[in-house]
Formats: C-alpha cells, structure tokens, sequence
C-alpha cells in the first residue's frame, strides 16, 4: 500500500520528505516564539490537544512530548529561550520523582505534579483575562471619546511671566556668547542706534519716501543727529533703505529698500 | 441658561471626562445642586438613546463618546492605525490588572517567561500602568498597577468591574 | 445601520473638519448619493437646533461645534494658565530685544537652533513683536523689532533702557 501523500509538487504528489529539506532554523523559532507566549503555553497546548484536565496530567505522556518537542528544536540546533530548557528540566525531575518508590514515612509528601499544575491553572486563568480584556470595549478601538471644538470669542493670550532681569540674562548669555565666537564686530552699534533703524524703518512703511533732515530732531540737538546718521549708515550698509540724490549738493532722499 | 444645555456644553467641550465633583465646580456660580446634577445626566443620556453618541461614566467621570456600533465606519477615519497589542501585552496587563500591584518578577512567574522591556514601557507609554511604589526586597524592584487611564480606555468604573476570573473566584471563596 | 447616525458618528469621532466629498469616499461602500448625504447633513443640522451643539460648514468641512453662547461656561475648563515662558520664547525675544531689527534667520544663527514658527507667532499674538520690514537679500526675510506694548509691560521708555549686555557695554565704552 502506498503511504498517503503529504504534499503535491508541480503535480507529482511527494510521499516522503526530501532528504535534504532545509527548514530555516529561524524560521522554527519564530514559529515557536510567536505561536506560543513561554513553556507553560506551550505544555497548556498540549495538554488541551488531549483533552486532559490541568488536574490530572499525566506528566509522563505530556513529558514525553514537551521533550520530544524540545529535542527536535536542538537537533536542528535552535537556540531556544532558557525558560523552555528550563522547563525540560522540571518536567524530567518530576517524572523521575514518580517514578521513584515513596518511603512510608513520608506517604503525606506533596505530589510534585501539584505545583506545576496550580502554575498552569494560574497561567491558563491569565491567559483567559488577556482574551476578556482583549474582547472589551477599548476607547480608540471600538468606542470613541467626543470632543467638540467650542466657538470661543478671541481672547488675549495670558503674558508669560518674565521679568527684565530675565531677558536680559537670557540676551546676555547668548549675545556675549554669540559675538565671543564670531569673526568680527560689524559696527559698533548701541541701542540707541537700534532703537533709530526701527524708526527709520516705521516711518518709512507710513511714508515710502522721506527726507534725509526730517529724520533729524532738532531737540535731540548733535547725539541725536548722529546716532541718527549711524542709524541710517547701518541700515544702508544692510541694504535695508536707498538713499538717493538727484543732484549734487542737492537734498537727500531716503527711501526703503523694497520699493 | 438651561443647565442641561451647560452641562452638554462643558462635557463636549472638555478633552477629558468631567466628574461630577468637577461639573458642581465649574458650575458653582450658578448654585447647581447634585440632585439637579444628577437629574440633568439622566435626561442627557435619555436624549442620546437613539444616536450615534452615549454619555456613559468612567473611571474619571462622565464622557459622550460614539457608540462601538459604529467602530467598522470610524475605523475608516484612522487607516494608518497601529495594529493588534501583542498577546505578551495583553497578558502582561491582565496580570497587572488582576494581581496589581506586582513586580516585574511575579508577572515573570505567572507567564513563565522574562518580559521584554519593551512591553512594559509601551504600557506606561500608553498610560495604562503606572509605578506605585518598590517591594522591601533585594533590588527593590518596582510595583506596578493599573491607571484611571487604563479604566477610562477600557470603558470601566472601577477594577471591580473586570470580568471575574477563576482564580478570583476561588480565592473568594475560600476566604 | 441608519445613514443619519452613521455621518453622526463620523463627524463626532474626526479630529478635523469633514468635506462632503470626504464622507462620500468614507461611505463609499454603502454606496450613499450627494444628494442623500446632503438631506442627512440638513437633517443633522435641524436635530441640533435646541442643543448646545451646532453643525457647521467651515473652510474644511463640516463640525460639530459647541455654540458660542456657551463661551463663558466653556472657557471656565481652560482656565489660563500664567505659565513661564519657554526657553525658546524667552531668548528668540531677548534677540529680537537687543539685535533689532532682525530675520528670523539671523535669530537662528545666533541661537545655534532653528525657531520653531510657533514662537515668533505667539511673540506677535502677544504683542511684544511685530514686523518692520523686510531684509532685502534672497527670500525677503521679515524683519522684526519690538513694540510699544513691549517696552510697557517690561516698565521701559525706550529700548535705550534696556540694561547693557557686556558687548553692548564695551561699544559704549568704546563711542
């Protein structure tokens, strides 16, 4: 009698595995990895597949297989998670214990299987959990919290509390830093130069052209006119306003850059 | 302004659920007593009967949220969605929320095998588990339970409310 | 399952703003017409009338949105929160402060970090920056300066006020 195929290639059905199968090794692992979660799910599994209560196991046939399974893995050398070997272990130690002869004295001694079956009874209850705990409802899933965005009126945003001791530290941290490791010094600028090119620049946004002499406040009197000229100087040095004058000697007119 | 309207109001408009407490608070100038509270929730939860939204109470309080009738089409709003937690997840917060509080140690005993990290940082991450506090042992090693959030994400109360397990079963009997 | 609800559902669980033409793609399967989908958002919209909510048509799409009469109740769960400025405000603002007018750019080389926009926006929504200019170089960055609200709040008459830095400090000197 011909033994039943197993497989069918191009047609030809295979009634024996090719001497040189290759099962990836990785390929096992990873089949032992994923399908089951450590050595108690893998021992529940086969004890469920006969249909044995947890309670009584009997530890030579599920033994039997356990290590059948685990030889396999190491003849075809995967390395397999401790705990599995580990597993291996306590399995073999307590069939050997069964085996052995009780002393009388000691007939009330705990059956070794006890504890490993109140492990898988523990583990198998978990298991459960996890599946319950799976199957509730879960918010982003299968229920979704509401928020509806309110129509506010605008409202200010609350200043930040800061204090000019802080905005100055934070400037002087960096600035000082900043211009220690540059190049050069580009101009020697104060404040009061700066505050100048941001008037320059206002006044120049509400009127595209001025005059070189309405930059000028008399009552500032000659550090007024020249911290305005620096101001103008740097801010053409910067490309950020044209001065232009139409004829020799004749009035200089400032205007911005862009227009 | 009718309450039931101000109650709909801040409990659409909040991010996160309202408690009761928190709903007297914000409605405190307006002299709102708990019974008048109470009733008002009843009436709202009584107006979404029929639609795509309950108002239903967890763990930090109440939440409008759309029906898991309608997940298959929302499910559509969200394509790139991560997939499935791992099975070593899901037992690993079984156990926590069961066991809790319990170390590292103690889930590895139940499971059988060592926990990746990974899995129990992706549950704080998720905000699910939360350390309460080191076990007096060598190692001091951490004691981890669940959070309100864990509650509120799996549409619970209070840990009283997870399905009772065998082992629970047993052990209140035997007590 | 009841058109109705199902656009209800989709509406309430979106993050954002649904086009029609978004709904239609999500609804593809039940094979729903514009025109259906058009009567239900009508529908949707009457439902609404007497609640706290309302269906809307912005820019992007249709919401659900809390009305406005309910601003007052609803901004009690936002309450402001006078935080410390961050980092990054605090010193893109003492730049601009100390090297105006001044790009974006030029903020960045000095901070050694890129300026997240976010910044420069809340500097403008609160007032204390604004744009002067543009620098003429490629791009026409803006060229930003302080305000009139900035020297008030921080108790200056002019920028002149400002304390010296130590590079300011030795251009004084050196004038």
């Amino acid at each position: 009698m011909n033994a039943p195929p197993i497989a069918k290639v191009y047609g030809a059905s295979v009634v024996a595995l090719p001497e040189n199968l290759y099962i990836p090794p990785d390929a096992l692992t990873v089949f032992l990895e994923e399908t089951f979660e450590g050595p108690l799910d893998l021992l529940l599994y086969l004890i469920k597949r006969r249909n044995l209560d947890i309670m009584a196991i009997s530890v030579s046939k599920v033994t039997e297989q356990y290590l059948a399974y685990i030889a396999l893995m190491e003849t075809l050398k995967i390395e397999l998670a401790a705990e599995y070997l580990v597993m291996a272990a306590t399995l073999a130690e307590i069939k050997s214990r069964l085996l052995l002869p009780q002393p009388e004295a000691e007939v009330q001694e705990e059956d070794p299987r006890a504890e490993l079956a109140r492990r898988l009874k523990e583990y198998e209850q978990f298991k459960q959990a996890a599946l319950l705990l799976d199957q509730m409802p879960r918010a982003g899933r299968d229920i979704f919290p509401v928020v509806v965005e309110p129509d506010l009126p605008f409202r200010p945003l609350p200043r930040p509390k800061l204090s000019l001791a802080e905005l100055t530290a934070a400037a002087r941290r960096l600035l000082v830093q900043a211009e220690r490791f540059a190049i050069h010094i580009v101009a020697r600028e104060t404040l009061s130069v700066r505050e100048r090119m941001v008037d320059i620049l206002d006044r120049l946004r509400r009127k595209p052209q001025l005059s070189f002499t309405s930059l000028f406040d008399p009552a500032e009197g000659r550090a007024g006119a020249v911290v305005t000229f620096l101001a103008l100087l740097e801010l053409c040095r910067q490309g950020l306003v044209e001065v232009h004058q139409r004829e020799p000697l004749g009035f200089l007119e400032v205007q911005s850059a862009c227009t | 302004m009718h309450l039931k309207l101000l109650v709909e109001a801040l409990l659409f408009a909040s991010p996160e659920p309202l408690a009761s407490r928190q709903l007297l608070a914000l409605l405190k100038d307006e002299g709102v007593k708990r019974a008048e509270l109470e009733a008002v929730l009843a009436e709202l939860q009584a107006d979404y009967q029929d639609r795509a939204l309950e108002l239903v109470h967890v763990a930090s309080g109440w939440r409008f949220q759309v029906r898991r009738e309608f997940s298959t089409w929302v499910n559509r709003l969200f394509p790139e969605k991560i997939g499935r937690p791992s099975r070593a997840l899901l037992e690993t917060l079984a156990i926590i929320a069961y066991r809790q509080p319990i170390t590292r140690g103690e889930i590895e005993a139940i499971r059988g095998v060592s926990i990746n990290s990974s899995i129990v940082n992706t549950l704080k991450e998720l905000g699910w588990i939360r350390i309460v506090g080191h076990k007096e042992v060598p190692g001091r090693p951490e004691l981890l339970a669940t959070t309100e959030r864990f509650l509120n994400d799996f549409n619970l109360n209070s840990l009283r409310q997870l399905p009772p397990i065998a082992a629970d079963e047993e052990q209140s009997a035997g007590q």
